[in-house]
């Protein structure tokens, strides 16, 4: 099981739920588990999101490897000028 | 409206043509003989990025009428190299990698020029102050002084040597 | 004065990677030659121009466009009714996201203006000067409505509204009525509460910034031509032509397939030509005209009409141990998006403190639309605010503590393992290679004169990968062309086509690097966040392998053995040994002789999402001097530090440090805007909007460190954007160093800062007296 | 609008009839470096431009009475190049020298900073100080005017219509004379002045100040010459006292506004400041010389 971190804005969806730990083997399952635990959230698991998996950020990599014991954070997508 | 006539001496060649007495020389050089290599990048002489020469001095073709040019000689960045030899403030700014984006280094390179042929020993104050008229973005200037003072020396050289 | 300091990457002999080599766009940007924006022309091509607002904030009551119409020479006139409503969704753009209800709005004014600037109507017309006769004849009855500048003031329940649909996102429960207060986000881990609690000494400060533009020296132009059948073509200056044919096409009602953009030299960016202005308008004109139709800004339509970065209110608390272990840290930013929403607010609040391993910390943004024209990213969006704020703070503790600035920030800098404060833990990374860097730099010892001070800080910023392709064609004679997608904003065909030709085993002059226009190749997102070295270098890393695995193939049909027993040396196949055969090894340039009897042409096609980029730290010295009668603060010395992974053209890395650092010192000393009281921009020119010349700076010295980032082939990271980040810190820590006082407010202009000298003068003066 | 027409006449005299035709929509086309800008924003539209360049008169530096005349359209350029002129004049020179880039210097003169009528113009503190006149060229002739007398407010001359500036005259001085000019500018090119100091002055074999003229550009609706100021010197040996009661008498002067460019407590503050610092260079190149 990923342990899975959210950001700050996304616990409103999650009754407060900051770390949660979700059997997932990619990104794209990642987001599906989550919608379906906390229906609430998925329609904020949308583009504007970004994936850091064990410290390496993924944006837009639904199928990026999540291992069993990947630390995994949910954070904003970042651009730049 | 009538266009004014106006026969004037570019980059050495006789040249003739039509502009409306508002049109700065700028204005003509780009839209009216398609010599682009004089840049807009303000139209009120702040930038630096349209300098020609005229009549052997430096000047920004923003701040001056195309109708003005009449009777007189206009050098634009298209002149600076001869045939295939570049000039060596060119070759200096490649060389030195003075240029990013790379839309002032025409500006530069013919207000460099314009020093040069002046000064071959200016000091580092005396380029940025000489080129304090032509603003970059990118380079923060470092390479660009460089490369002038670098084309200076080599110039400096060349003399001793002939 | 450049150096460079070696990490712990691999020391591989390289050919290419590493050196200072020529670039291939060079000679036409030195004689005039390469084409930018404005430099483009079609035959039978119109010229378009746009109708901008006179007011900061008022409804449109009626347009009418019939006098206009009437002039001879003008073809085609557009105004909001030309453009279809859009639904209020998100797309991403960059760090920013699209709102297409808003951008509609804001590259045509449809129910109000909602800045001086914001366009009204476009014409196109025979000649420039028919153009602008052309707008003097439209007529725009406007109703003027109050308006309000000032983020903290636009948030105050009594502030003018600019949009009524406007709810603050982001905080539980949605709120009732609307503000300007577009949305809330929040970031940290720990406890604030409990690190402060723990905290020896807490420092607490506010600190206020004005919006500087990117001053990029070619205005935005592009030429825009629709057929009759619908086909369209669009020359522009843009940093994503793939970006802008997607906004065009949305903006528009049409099909991507429709349009075909190509990007044209790029005459600078720094995120702010990620954005349409006028792309969409001259489509609109010349479908309307059926001519090709050109448009390009004035630099005063820039200044009124193009995204500056934010202006913003920060305030920052920093509680620490008396050895210099910072327990917490907190921040709170209000930064102004412009018109419509979408400050970078929030990569702001997500790198204040990166550069810090921290147990306890939070920031806390707010995004609060303004009448000024809407932001749009510039160099490291939102960073170098927040940074300015923290390293301010952190130089005053060091102070109290009687602790060496760059000590301090040793004690506390992130290293590989830390968690960051917007969540991750750090890979590899070289904060704290840059401070010994600094601390160990000649310039950090060095003596100082009369009225001169000296200030360091750090900077963090997170660079990104994204969707990027490229082709690689192997030419009859061995030769390559190589088309990426990326528009080439700084050097980078150069440094792309080195990694190239590193990969081939071929000299560098031997590979042609082009731009691809949005027919020739897929997807490509912008050149921005620092992203083309590192993804358009390893997409070519890829296509160039692509092309060795193809090659191998080839040889090993020749010669009838297997591949495996076909090795890649230095640009040849051979066999891989006495054992798979006797053959001489061919070049790719043998192997392309006989291509068309082996198969076919040989091309290399990479289509990848880069990932793994990786963040870069930097640290700047510099030294002031002021004049204490005048206010004037002058750079003396300055010395630019920073990770670049690897240098793959140190030149261009070096020149992207220095930029970036005259950047930074600009917004430290001299830029902003200035409004009059009906809220209309008085200083909209090189004049008075004060970027610096070229007398006003030193030379700028470099230190290259390099520590390798594993996810790249060469180790890359980004370097474009963190050398903006330190200067406004460490310049106010320089003038704090000379003069015993602390500037929260940028710029530090002379007016300011000699009024606070005075001030000083008579506290000492009474001091004295007492 | 109308379009605009274009003349460059060869003759004094047809320029100024082309001007009196012209009337209120003529404008005078000297080095350019305002007009343009003006004309390319629309802050004037006029119908007629009269570029006066091809003038010998209006392009000449010439010896005159042991003073120097020097054309209106001579640009900041040829001033600076001009080391009869720089040796005795040399503040006068630099404030031409002062304004704008290279390029502009190229193109600027001294008859079109002066008649567009700008508070903050560079060379015009610097010829009040130096007492210069100008001839001035009209539909009645010639006559000769104070520099000071010809701007009155901003953008605004004493000029008639169908008149123009065609020449100053910076007249000869004594030997251990000097002057200087300063302004404050934010950045170190590229500005206008936020405060200009012209200070000219005599000293005797004593070193004491005999003569002395102090003017004040951008804190006034026009340069002002400030008396006050000149008579904190004059007597004196530019002791610190002496400098004390200038920068008083420059301060007091200034009826500046607050605009983008600098505060009003700013300028006051820094014409003390530069009156002082102008001061102490022209006595140094009075000494020298």
């Amino acid at each position: 099981m990923a342990r899975v971190c959210l950001m700050s804005s996304l616990t409103a969806f999650t009754g407060g739920e900051r770390v949660l730990e979700v059997d997932a083997a990619n990104v794209h399952q990642l987001m599906r588990r989550l919608g379906e635990r906390f229906p609430a959230l998925a329609p904020h698991l949308d583009d504007s999101l970004a994936v850091a998996i064990d410290g390496e950020i993924h944006q837009d990599d639904w199928f990026a490897r999540i291992a069993p014991e990947s630390e995994v954070h949910i954070m904003p997508r970042i651009g730049g000028g | 409206m009538a266009k004014l006539h106006i026969t004037t001496t570019i980059n050495g060649d006789a040249t003739e043509f039509l502009c409306e007495p508002e049109q700065t020389l700028l204005d003509v050089l780009r839209d009216e003989l398609q010599l682009t290599g004089s840049k807009e990048g303000c139209a009120s002489g702040d930038c630096g990025a349209c300098s020609v020469m005229l009549d052997g001095r430096l000047v920004c073709a923003c701040l001056v009428l195309g109708a003005e040019a009449a009777g007189r000689t206009v050098e634009t960045i298209e002149g600076v190299a001869r045939g295939e030899e570049l000039h060596l403030v060119q070759r200096k700014f490649l060389e030195h990698h003075a240029l990013q984006c790379g839309v002032c280094t025409p500006g530069f390179i013919v207000a460099a020029k314009a020093l040069l042929e002046r000064d071959t020993d200016p000091s580092e104050t005396e380029v940025r102050y000489w080129l304090a008229g032509n603003l970059c973005r990118c380079t923060g200037y470092d390479k660009i002084v460089r490369a002038v003072l670098d084309a200076a020396a080599e110039m400096r050289g060349e003399e001793a040597g002939a | 004065m450049s150096e460079s300091v070696k990490g712990n990457g691999a020391a591989k002999a390289l050919r290419w990677v590493g050196t200072r080599a020529a670039r291939p766009d060079g000679v036409d940007k030195v004689t005039g030659r390469a084409r930018f924006g404005a430099d483009l022309f079609a035959p039978n091509m119109l010229h378009g121009r746009v109708l901008r607002s006179p007011h900061a904030h008022a409804r449109i009551v009626s347009i009418d466009v019939s006098g206009a119409e009437k002039l001879p020479g003008v073809k085609a006139i557009v105004t909001r009714d030309d453009f279809p409503e859009m639904p209020s969704e998100w797309s991403p753009l960059g760090e920013l996201i699209v709102n297409y209800h808003d951008m509609t709005r804001n590259v045509m004014a449809r129910e109000k203006v909602l800045y001086e600037g914001h366009p009204v109507a476009a014409v196109a017309a025979t000649s420039p000067s028919l153009a602008k006769r052309a707008l003097a004849a439209i007529e725009v009855e406007y109703e003027v409505l109050p308006h309000v500048l000032d983020p903290v003031e636009a948030m105050r329940p009594d502030a003018p509204l600019l949009h009524d649909h406007l709810f603050t996102a982001g905080v539980d429960p949605r709120p009732e009525t609307p503000s300007n207060v577009a949305k809330r986000v929040q970031f940290g881990h720990g406890d604030v509460e409990e690190g402060f609690a723990a905290a020896d000494l807490t420092l607490e400060r506010e600190f206020d910034t004005r919006p500087v533009h990117q001053g990029y020296i070619e205005p935005h132009a592009c030429l825009g031509s629709v057929s009759e059948d619908g086909q369209a073509e669009l020359w522009v200056s843009t940093q994503g032509h793939f970006s802008v044919r997607g906004h065009c096409a949305r903006l528009l009602g049409w099909e991507m397939s429709r349009i075909r953009v190509t990007a044209a030299e790029i005459g600078g960016g720094f995120g702010g030509k990620t954005v349409v202005y006028l792309e969409p308008l001259s489509l609109a004109l010349s479908a309307r005209a059926c001519q090709p139709v050109k448009m390009q800004m004035t630099r005063e339509e820039v200044f009124r009409a193009t995204g500056p970065t934010s202006g913003a209110h920060v305030r920052v608390k920093i509680g620490a141990t008396r050895d210099g272990r910072i327990t917490a840290a907190d921040a709170e930013l209000v930064y102004q998006a412009g018109a419509f929403q979408g400050s970078p607010v929030q990569p702001g609040a997500m790198s204040a403190f990166a550069p810090y391993a921290l147990d306890h910390v939070r920031t806390v943004g707010y995004d609060v639309v303004v009448n000024r024209p809407k932001v749009a990213a510039y160099r490291a969006p939102g960073a170098p605010i927040a940074e300015f704020a923290v390293e301010s703070t952190l130089d005053e503790l060091a102070r109290e503590l009687g602790l060496d600035p760059l000590e301090l920030r040793l004690r506390n800098a992130a290293r590989e393992g830390s968690q960051s404060s917007y969540g991750p833990k750090f890979g590899p990374i070289g904060m704290a290679a840059t401070l010994e860097a600094a601390k160990a730099h000649p310039h950090y010892h060095a003596p100082l004169g009369p009225h001169q001070g000296r200030g360091v800080a750090s900077g963090f910023w997170f660079n990104i990968g994204g969707e990027t392709c490229a082709t690689m064609n192997v030419n009859e004679d061995g030769t390559v062309g190589l088309m990426t997608g990326t528009p080439d904003i700084g050097g980078t065909r150069a440094s792309v086509s080195m990694m190239a030709a590193e990969t081939l085993g071929i000299p560098l002059e031997r590979i042609r690097p082009i731009i691809g226009d949005t027919n020739a190749l897929g997807y490509t997102f912008v050149t921005g966040g620092s992203r083309v070295t590192y993804s358009s270098g390893m997409a070519a890393v890829q296509a160039a392998e692509d092309i060795i695995g193809q090659v191998r193939a080839r040889a090993a049909r020749l010669w009838d053995i297997p591949v495996e027993a076909v090795e890649w040396q230095d640009g040849m196949v051979a066999p891989a040994g006495a054992n798979a055969g006797e053959f001489d090894p061919m070049s790719l340039a043998d192997v392309a002789r006989v291509s068309g009897k082996t198969g076919g042409p040989i091309v290399g096609e990479v289509a990848i999402n880069a990932q793994g980029a990786g963040p870069s730290f930097g640290t700047h010295i510099v030294d002031v001097e002021i004049d204490p009668d005048t206010g004037r603060v002058s750079i003396a010395r300055y010395t630019a530090i920073q990770d670049a992974g690897k240098a793959v053209h140190p030149s261009y890395v070096e020149g992207q440090m220095q930029g970036g650092a005259v950047q930074g010192i600009g917004w430290a000393l001299n830029e902003e805007y200035i409004y009059d009281e009906q809220g209309r921009l008085e200083n909209p020119g090189f004049l008075d909007y004060r970027m610096p010349v070229c007398s006003d700076v030193p030379m700028i010295d470099t230190v290259i460190v390099e520590v390798p980032n594993p996810a790249h082939p060469f180790g890359v990271r980004g370097v474009g954007e963190t050398p903006i980040i330190p200067p406004m810190a460490a310049i106010a820590n320089a003038v704090e160093d000379a003069v015993g006082l602390r500037f929260t407010e940028l710029p530090m202009s002379p007016p300011r800062v000699l009024r606070a000298l005075d001030e000083q003068r008579e506290r000492l003066q009474a001091q004295a007296a007492e | 609008m109308d379009y605009m027409r274009f003349e460059a006449p060869s003759s004094v005299d047809a320029a100024v009839a082309l001007l009196a035709e012209g009337g209120g929509g003529a404008r005078v086309l000297a080095g350019g470096t305002d007009l343009l800008v003006q004309l390319r924003s629309g802050m004037v539209e006029p119908s007629l431009v009269v570029d006066i360049k091809r003038l010998p008169e209006v392009r000449e530096i010439a010896a005159e009475d042991g003073g120097f005349r020097v054309g209106a359209a001579v640009s900041g350029a040829e001033l600076g190049e001009h080391a009869e002129l720089k040796a005795l004049w040399p503040g006068v020179v630099e404030s031409a020298e002062l304004i704008g880039s290279t390029q502009i210097q190229g193109r600027a003169s001294m008859g079109g900073n002066l008649c567009n009528a700008s508070p903050a113009a560079d060379t015009v503190p610097a010829l009040i100080a130096a007492r210069a006149t100008c001839t001035v060229a009209g539909p009645r002739g010639r006559r000769e005017v104070a520099v000071e007398d010809i701007c009155t407010g901003p953008g605004r001359t004493s000029l008639a219509p169908g008149e123009f500036v065609v020449s100053f005259h910076l007249p000869a001085r004594p030997a251990h004379s000097g002057d200087a000019y300063l302004r404050f500018i934010p950045r170190t090119e590229m500005d206008i002045a936020v405060v200009g100091v012209g200070v000219s002055l005599t000293l005797d074999l004593q070193g004491a100040c005999t003569q002395a003229e102090v003017s004040l550009g951008a804190v006034a609706p026009t340069a002002l010459r400030v008396r006050e100021a000149a008579e904190a010197l004059v007597g004196t040996r530019l002791d610190d006292a002496a400098m004390e009661a200038l920068a008083r008498a420059a301060a007091a002067a200034c009826r500046p506004i607050d605009d983008k460019r600098g505060t009003v407590a700013f300028r006051t503050r820094v014409a003390g400041v530069l009156a002082q610092r102008a001061a102490r260079i022209a006595a140094d190149r009075a000494r020298s010389n």
